[in-house]
Parts: C-alpha cells; structure tokens; sequence
C-alpha cells in the first residue's frame, strides 16, 4: 500500500489546472516536483492539501480516502515562498501554534519548540515578530511550525526561491536533517535543480497540468522519457538509427559516428547524454568505456562556475561541462582536437520509432 | 514644458483644496461665537445631538455585525448569486439616499413586511427606530466595502496555513484573519460611525424630520435653515464635523 | 463546524441582499402603473428630469476636468502641502452633503467671494448655477478618489520608459498615463454622473428646492412627498434608479 | 576622459539609497552591478537614467553635465525585469516609440524596425499585442525598443531574472549580438553570475548603497578586495601569515601549511582561493605549480549538475569543484587521500595586516 496516492485528480481553475494526475508517494520519500511556470504544480500541492476541491478524482493517505476531508484534518503541513508567518505573532507563538490546538500542556509545548528551533537553528529569536527577520530566518521559522506538528505530509511551494545562493545552500541542509530526525514525507516544488539533487529521491516533471514522467532523480535526469523533459533538464538529445548489437550492447548510428549503449532499442531512436558525463582528454584513453571519439572544440564558453564546450564529433554537436581546473589542466582551447569519452551506460535510449532530423 | 504639466496639475489641486477649506472655514469664522454658544445650549441642540449619538452608535454595532461575515464571504467565498450580492458594494452609486429612504418606506409602510412588524408592535415609519434602519441601510454597503477590500487584502495563506496546522474555519477567522484584518475593521468603524452621523435624506424620507422627536443634527439643520435660524443651522452643522473628526481622532 | 461559519456568512449576504432587494422592488411594484405614467407626463416631472440631466451632465464635464490633473498629481507628484489637499478624498466621510451645503452657502451667500462673483452678475445662491456648484462640489472628491486610484495602479515605469525614449511629461501623460487608465476614467464619468443626478442635501440647501424652479429630480421626490403626492416621489425615484443604471449599461 | 562619471552620488528613499557613489564607464563597456538585495542597484540606474533627483553629487555623460536634465533629454534606454511594454500598442508601436518621437519618416522607421527585430528574431511577432507573447518575446520587444533609439547607454535591470534558464542563455546571446551591433555601452543590474561571466568586461559590487568594489570581471571573483565580496561570490577565504619569500613568490602559512601566493603581503593576510580552480589528482604530479596538498575528501556533496568537495588539507578546510565526469575519472569516495594543486596565481592576497581566526 502506498503511504499517499493520487487517482485521476482533475481541477481547473482558469489559469491553473491539473488534468488526470496520478501519482504514488511512499513513506519518507522526498519528491520534488519541477516543471516551467504554470505547469500546474503549487495548485497540485494546494489540492492535496484539500484548500480545493477537485473536480474529479481521489487522493488516498495512508490508504483512507482524503478527498472531501477539510484541510484541518489532514494532518498537513505547508511552507510557501513567502514564509506566510503570522505577523502578529512573536516567533515562539507562530512555532506553537498548531501545536497549541492538538496540546494544552503549556511545558510540553515549550519543550517542543525549543528541541525543534535548536534543530533549525533559531532559539535565539523566539521572541522576535518575524517581520523583523531576515529571508532566511523566516523560512526557518515557517518550516518549524510546519515540522512541529509533525505532519504527515510536508508540503513546500518553492520554499527557497526567495532567498540568495549561501541561504538556500544552508536551508537545504537543515530541512535534510529536520526532516530525517521527524521522518517526514515531502512534496517539494521547485524550479531549483539544486534542491533536486541534493534533497530528493524521487521526481515528478509536470507541465500544463499533466505529470509527463516520474521516478528517481537519476532516471529523470539520465534518462528523461519525454523530449520536453531532456530539453527541460539540459541534456544532449541525438536522433539516431540502431544498426546492431555488440557484446550485449545496441550498436546506434548518429550522423557519422557509431554509439554504444546499454539500452535496447531498434529502427529509429532518440538518445540523450548528459553534458557533464562527456569525458575529456587530450589523448586516446585505454578504458573499459567504449565510446570515444575524436572532436574538435567549437566554442567555450564561461558560464559561471563552470566551462561549457560545444564539441563537433564528425558533424554532431555535443554540448559538454567542465570546471576550470579541468579546462587548465587539460589546457584546451577552441578549434583544439580532443577525446571525448561516454560510457555506454550514460547514452540512454529515450524514445524509440522517432521520424525527423537529427537535433542538438 | 514638463514643468509645465506638473505645475498645472498640482496647481489645480490647489485651487480646489483652496475653495473647500475656505467654504469650511466661513462656516467656523461667519457666525457669531456667542450665537453659536446659546444655540449649542437650548434644548432642541442637545436633544438632537445625544439622539444623533445615541442612535449612530447603535447603527454602528449592527452595521459592523452584518459587515464582517458579509465582507469576509464576499472575499473569501465562492457561492451562487455571489454576484448580486456584490452589487450591494455598488448600491451608494445608483441609488440616492433620498431614494433608499423612499423605498424603505414603501417596504416598512406599505409591504406586508411592515404590517408584519407592526402585529409585534414595531414602528419604524417616522419613529426613531426608523432613523436606526435608515442609518444602518445607508452606513452598510460602505462599511462592506472597506471590510471587504480589507480581507482581499489579506492572503488567504494565512488561512491555509491555520487551516493545515488544524484549525477549523471557524477558529482560523478568528486566530488569524481578524487579527490581520485590524486596521481595516477599525477604518470601518469610524468611517460607519461618521456616515451614521451624517445620513440626512433616508432619515427625513424614513423617520420624517419632526421636531424634537426623530430630530438628529442634520435634521436640526435643516429644518432651522427653513425657518432662517442660521445659528442654530450653522451649529449644528459644526457640531457634525467637529464629531467626525474627533471619531477620527480618537481611533 | 467550518461548514457552519461559511453557511452562516453566506447567511448574512443574502438576508441583506434580500431586504435590499425587496425595498427596491416594493419602490417599482407598490404604485399603480398607471398613475406612475401620469406622474411621468406632467410638466413639473418632465421640467425636473430635463434640469436634472442637463446639470448633472455639465457638472460631470467639469468634475472630470478637474479630477483627472488632480488625482494625477496625487499619485504622481510629491510636493509641499500634497497631505492637505490629499484630505480631499476622505471629505464625503467625515463632511456629510447638507454641512457642504451650508458651508458653500455662506462662502458664496455672505463671504467676500460671494460679493465678488455677484458684483460680475454670477449668483449662485439659490439659482441654477447653485445646482451645479453642489454637483460638481459633492461629486468631485469622488471622482478624484476613483481616478487617484486608478493612476496608483498604473506601473510608473510605464511613464519612466516613455520618458527616457524621448517623450516630456505631457506627452507622455497622453501617450501612456492616459492610455492605461482609461476603465478607471470611464468608472469615475459614471460614477460622477450618478453621483450628481442622487445629490440633494448639498443641492436643497445652496440652490433651495423652488418648485418648476430649482427643481431637479431628488428635489420632485421630497417635495411631492411632502405634499403627500406618493405617485410623484415614486416616479422620481424610479426615474433617479432608472438614469443611473443606463449610464452604467451605456459605458 | 570616461563616457560617464558619476561624482559622489548620494539619495536616500527610505528603503532604498545611494551614499556616495563614484563611478567610472568607458564607452562600449558592458558594466554588470551585482549586490544583495536591497543594495540600491535599481536605483543607482534610475538616478543615472533621471527618475529621481540626486540629493547629492553630479553626473557626467560625455563630459557634459546631466544632473539636472530629465530624462527625455538623457538618451538613455531602460529594460526592466517586468518588460514594462505598453499593453494598448501593438509590439510594432511598441518598438517605433521612441523612434516616432525623432523622426518622422514613415518608411525610416519601418525600416529600423525590421532591422532590430531580425536582429532580435522577433520580426514576426510586430502584430501581435505584448500581453499575448511569452516571457522571452516581450523581453526581446523591450530590448528592441531600448535599442533602437540608438541610446548613448542602456541601463537594464534584472532583464532576465523573470526568465527560465533556456531562455536566459538564449537572450544573453542577442543582446551579446545587438549591443555589439548597436555599439552600445551597458549597465546591467543582475544578480545571476552567469550574466556576468557571459556579457559584462566590468563589474560593480554594492551593499547598503555603496559600491564596495569594481573592477574587470576577473578581478573581481579572483580577487575580491573586501571579505563581503569575497563571501557573495563564493571563494574559499583563508586566513595566514606571511613568512618570507622564495623564487619571488610571497610565502604565507596557513594552519600547518605553507601556501605560494604571486601576490606580495606581509604579516597577517586574507587569501581568497576559488573553488574551481583547485585542480584534483589521485597522485602527486609533476608541474610548474607550486601547492600541492595531500588531503583527506570530507564530504561529497552533489549540487545541480556539480559536485563539490571538502577537502581537508591538513585541518585547512577547502571547497572545491568538479564535475560529474571528472569524478568519476578520479574515481574518488568520501575519505579518500587526494592530491589537491593551486597554482601560485590563483591564490590571492584579499586583505593585509588582518586580526581573527582562520575562517572557511
């Protein structure tokens, strides 16, 4: 039995909608949900949380049909983007407040919030009214007062988007550890691949109100479904021709080179390689690996912290990511002959039957 | 030439400001001090400001116990016939007070309502009562208004929020959206009080104007303006302001 | 339980609403058809709806060309005194119609500007002129809260932009301001025009309610139902609620 | 003699200020304003474009003074984040604006438009009324009617901040193309380094109003002068001590480590240390790069399509970035021993004579 389950859900509200969602969520997973503005993913969140009513469909927890229960017995928690903190209330009183409904024992509740404000790092500021705070503080709080009641379920709305680089990497760390000592089950709405990565086991890509794919971070990342998805995530997409096997690998044709990948497929194909599982060198490698190609560097380009090659292997272009030490220790620059190495386990087979053009 | 434009228009301001304070202050400075003084100590002046008063007060609470819930459902609910009962926010626009007084009249006079009301022994047509119900249908659709914009104001995460960490809707109005909604609520009240205070036509169509019975200020205006008794109409004209802006103060 | 407390609000709506709509309902079913098309054709009834109608619109052309610079300034423009003149808006709260009245009665009956306007032939104290100057005085804060507001939704970047491409203040007032406010401007002409078709205390008290003289349609209702003529107040009124909603149909 | 000076520029609005700021534009720079928020990046450019009046302080274009000239008179073009097109003029009026204004030949105007918007791809949207096109096109049309106008300088605030990252990389590339078309000089108030590192020559660092750094690009994330800025753009900052020279590189110990530095200091200093450019091996190598560290790999912490490190070096703790590939090329594991290189040039003496602990 799944700990949440989703059956059909439909709403439309205008400008937000869902359309037939279906979704599975086990116990103490952390699911991101991404998709471009407007796909439809707070209003999803929203609709969990019973703030409305959907048109059709069931949401099941804990194998009790949910649906028509109002919000207050879900047993819920949400953090949105805009912290939505009680402002007339001090720090200590927003952290107790749903406590306070389940609990009178005034002692009981102060030792709650001070084991859950040392967690998150905020006992020095019980007494402050948020308005006073910072970003960063306030989402702290926010996430307190949704951990306290320990919800069921913890829904978040974009819950760093708010805030700059250095908070977001330090809020990430304490909703890890928050959530791992009150063993809660997430939902989590971003457009940040950061909090992906670093948080999630699990992924849900949505757009115009319709899941398009789901399963671990590493398949949605590695092997994305759905051309939207790999063009949404940052992939190398290839169209390509399966023309055999070899060794119990698919033999692909691309342009004029031949890729080897662990996936099964047959007649036409479309692959996707992730920019940063390119290896580069400046001579021929010796490796189990037995994609390797020589190309041409057509373009570097600096792009924050990293470096982004854009390779010409024999007329197929191939978007690649390096740090700059690599760049320096490889020494490479544009119009320079190179090695690109993937591992046969990195060129994923996306779709299968695809007529068109070769892209990327 | 920029320059220009935005002297013009501050320009205009002005004047208008100009004319308004002007026609204000003749009304403070015109009259003769003492005259005013006698006319605040006979006996119409004060029967007519502790019934202005008294019955303002009145309108007041009920104006402000019907406003909140309507408010609050305008904002936050979706129900059918929501929108005619948001024309009522509209009302003061298309609808005269001297025809919301008539219409009262005919509804309380003349419909079986008022010969309802009447079999339990309720007057409102030209009695004091009747100044309270012309106060409250007057007052009301503003006060709606201000509540109303006052809670879409507010973001209903808050709500949502109450609402997730267990709290009924019910509780989270009062736990979350009262609190917030402060300002506006207190706005309204004032604003209630000093439209109460200053209803001249429902009253006169409704309640009548009868002498030193459903007599309220703006009624003493105007029937010492009819007989030319400029002081006491002048008085209790300054009697109105000087109410509104201590109510105003005051809060 | 939550149920409950919505049920309750929605409740409260519509047993307003309902009263509301009763009263007006009972001011267009209670008279006798008939005679209200009696009342209609009488010429003390035709006089007052052709004054009404011509002084409210030439009221409206003026309110609005005053309102527009005025509220423009006020959302715009920061500059010494702008608090004082902003104190325009919150005017109809606490300054109810009948104290305009007075107060513009003695700025333009006994102060010097009356003298100097009366010296150049302008009378303005009970004459037809004196309609339109309580008009335009009543409905103008109105017409400038409606437009102030409409200005402070308006992005200034809008202008800013307009601006750094080239454009002077005024002409980007034309190209842009203008432009973007243009709903909030067609509102405030109704709301203005409404607005001075309902206006009787300031109207009754510096113009005086002369019968076939100074006679606009509020005026008809409270005469004729003075002198107990129910099916003229009536058709008055009904004619005030019929003006208003076709001008806000015809918008 | 600078195309624009700014003299000691102070405003204050209340929630936003100026305190005294200088500033110095080349002609054809493309300047990029980074800070907080709340730093007063946004209205630096509107003083500069002539919305508010400076308290204090003049402003200089071409050597002329402009202080006290409005905006109209000022030939500069501003991009907001929101687009800010007019919504009741189609994108064509929307892009002729300014040009109307200037000149009165019809067909001229037609013309320039065509130019500008086959340059910005978005001729053949002219018709269309803003409200019906996506983020990316109505930030195009507003950089079409910024651009055409030929201004002297283009101030543009968070143009791209609204946008998802497809789109962003994709813009940045026409107005690469345009401003170098139209030879244009550039302000840009961001707070995305990509922007940065991909358009602008120069950068100013603000907080609170004041500019507390600028300088070229390089300069500023490879030496950032003050520890906020060092901070905001995420260097490793170490703090040691100079004691001696060798080969003509400044000796400094940090912890139980000797680091080389090419800058010159003595006593205690600050030293910045980019992430990226910590080169990693699994072995020692041989090279012309003077630091090179035994540590120990604390932690692995994947972020977005990186990983960073955390190196022990002897009790000195060092982030350090790598990609996937690179990784996995390493072969490295959390507690692994690792070779860690610096070059002498990439570490950076931020700040002499310094009191405190060594921080990191």
């Amino acid at each position: 039995m799944n700990f949440l389950k989703i059956e059909d859900l439909s709403i439309d509200l205008g400008e937000f909608k869902l359309v037939d969602v279906n979704l599975e969520v086990k116990k103490r997973d952390y699911l991101t949900i991404i998709g471009p503005t407007g796909s439809g993913k707070s209003i999803l969140l929203e609709t969990i949380a019973g703030f409305y009513k959907p048109e059709k469909g069931r949401i099941y927890l804990e194998g009790e049909d949910i649906t028509n229960l109002p919000p207050e017995k879900r047993n819920m928690s949400i953090v949105y983007q805009d912290y939505v903190l009680f402002p007339h209330k001090t720090v200590f009183d927003n952290i107790a407040y749903g406590l306070k409904k389940k609990i009178k024992d005034k002692e009981k509740i102060r030792e709650e919030v001070t084991q859950i404000t040392e967690v998150l790092k905020i006992s020095h500021l019980l007494h402050r009214k948020p308005t006073t705070l910072s970003g960063g503080e306030q989402q702290r709080v926010a996430l307190a007062r949704a951990l306290i009641v320990k919800p069921k379920l913890l829904l978040m709305d974009e819950p760093f988007s708010a805030l700059d680089i250095k908070t977001k990497e330090n809020l990430r760390k304490l909703v890890k550890k928050a959530i791992s000592e009150y063993e809660t089950t997430v939902l989590h709405v971003t457009h940040d691949f950061d909090d992906v990565w670093s948080l999630a086991n699990k992924v849900v890509v949505m757009k115009n109100g319709k899941i398009l794919q789901e399963g671990d971070v590493n398949e949605i990342f590695y092997k994305p479904s759905i051309n939207f998805v790999a063009d949404f995530v940052g992939t190398n997409v290839l169209d390509g021709e399966v023309i055999g096997k070899e060794d119990g690998l698919t033999k692909i044709k691309v342009g004029n080179c031949v890729l080897l990948s662990v996936d099964d497929g047959e007649g036409k194909v479309r692959l996707s390689i992730r920019p940063e599982d390119i290896i580069i060198s400046n001579n021929p490698i010796e490796t189990s690996a037995r994609n390797e190609f020589r190309c041409k560097v057509e373009k570097i380009n600096r792009m924050g912290n990293l470096v982004y090659l854009t390779l010409n292997v024999d007329g197929i272009m191939l978007r690649c990511i390096l740090t700059p030490n690599a760049l320096y220790s490889l020494n490479i620059k544009e119009e320079d002959i190179i090695y690109a190495l993937i591992k046969a386990t990195n060129v994923r087979i996306i779709a299968k039957n695809v007529e068109g053009e070769c892209r990327s | 030439y920029g320059i220009n434009f935005k002297g013009f228009c501050i320009f205009l301001s002005f004047l208008f400001t100009f004319l308004l304070f002007l026609a204000i202050a003749s009304l403070f400075l015109i009259p003769n001090p003492l005259e005013v003084l006698n006319a605040l100590k006979t006996e119409e002046m004060i029967y007519s400001l502790k019934l202005s008063i008294i019955t303002s007060l009145v309108s007041m609470i009920f104006v402000m116990l019907l406003s909140v819930p309507i408010g609050y459902a305008l904002s936050r609910y979706s129900f059918p016939g929501k929108s005619v009962v948001k024309s009522i926010l509209d009302l003061p626009i298309a609808f005269p007070e001297l025809v919301l007084g008539l219409a009262l009249l005919l509804l309380f006079g003349q419909s079986f309502i008022g010969k309802f009301l009447e079999d339990f022994g309720i007057k409102i047509v030209f009695t004091k009562l009747g100044i309270i119900v012309a106060q409250f249908f007057t007052a009301l659709p503003y006060a709606v208004r201000i509540i109303y914009s006052t809670f879409e104001e507010i973001n209903p995460r808050y709500e949502l929020v109450s609402r997730s960490l267990g709290y009924g809707e019910f509780e989270t109005f009062f736990n979350v959206s009262l609190p917030l909604a402060k300002n506006g609520l207190f706005a309204s009240t004032i604003i209630t009080f000093a439209r109460c205070m200053g209803t001249f036509g429902t009253v006169l169509i409704l309640a009548g104007g009868s002498y030193m019975y459903t007599e309220i200020l703006p009624i003493t205006l105007y029937l010492n303006i009819s007989y030319g008794n400029m002081e006491m109409a002048i008085t209790s004209g300054i009697l109105l302001i000087i109410i509104s802006f201590i109510a105003i103060l005051a809060f």
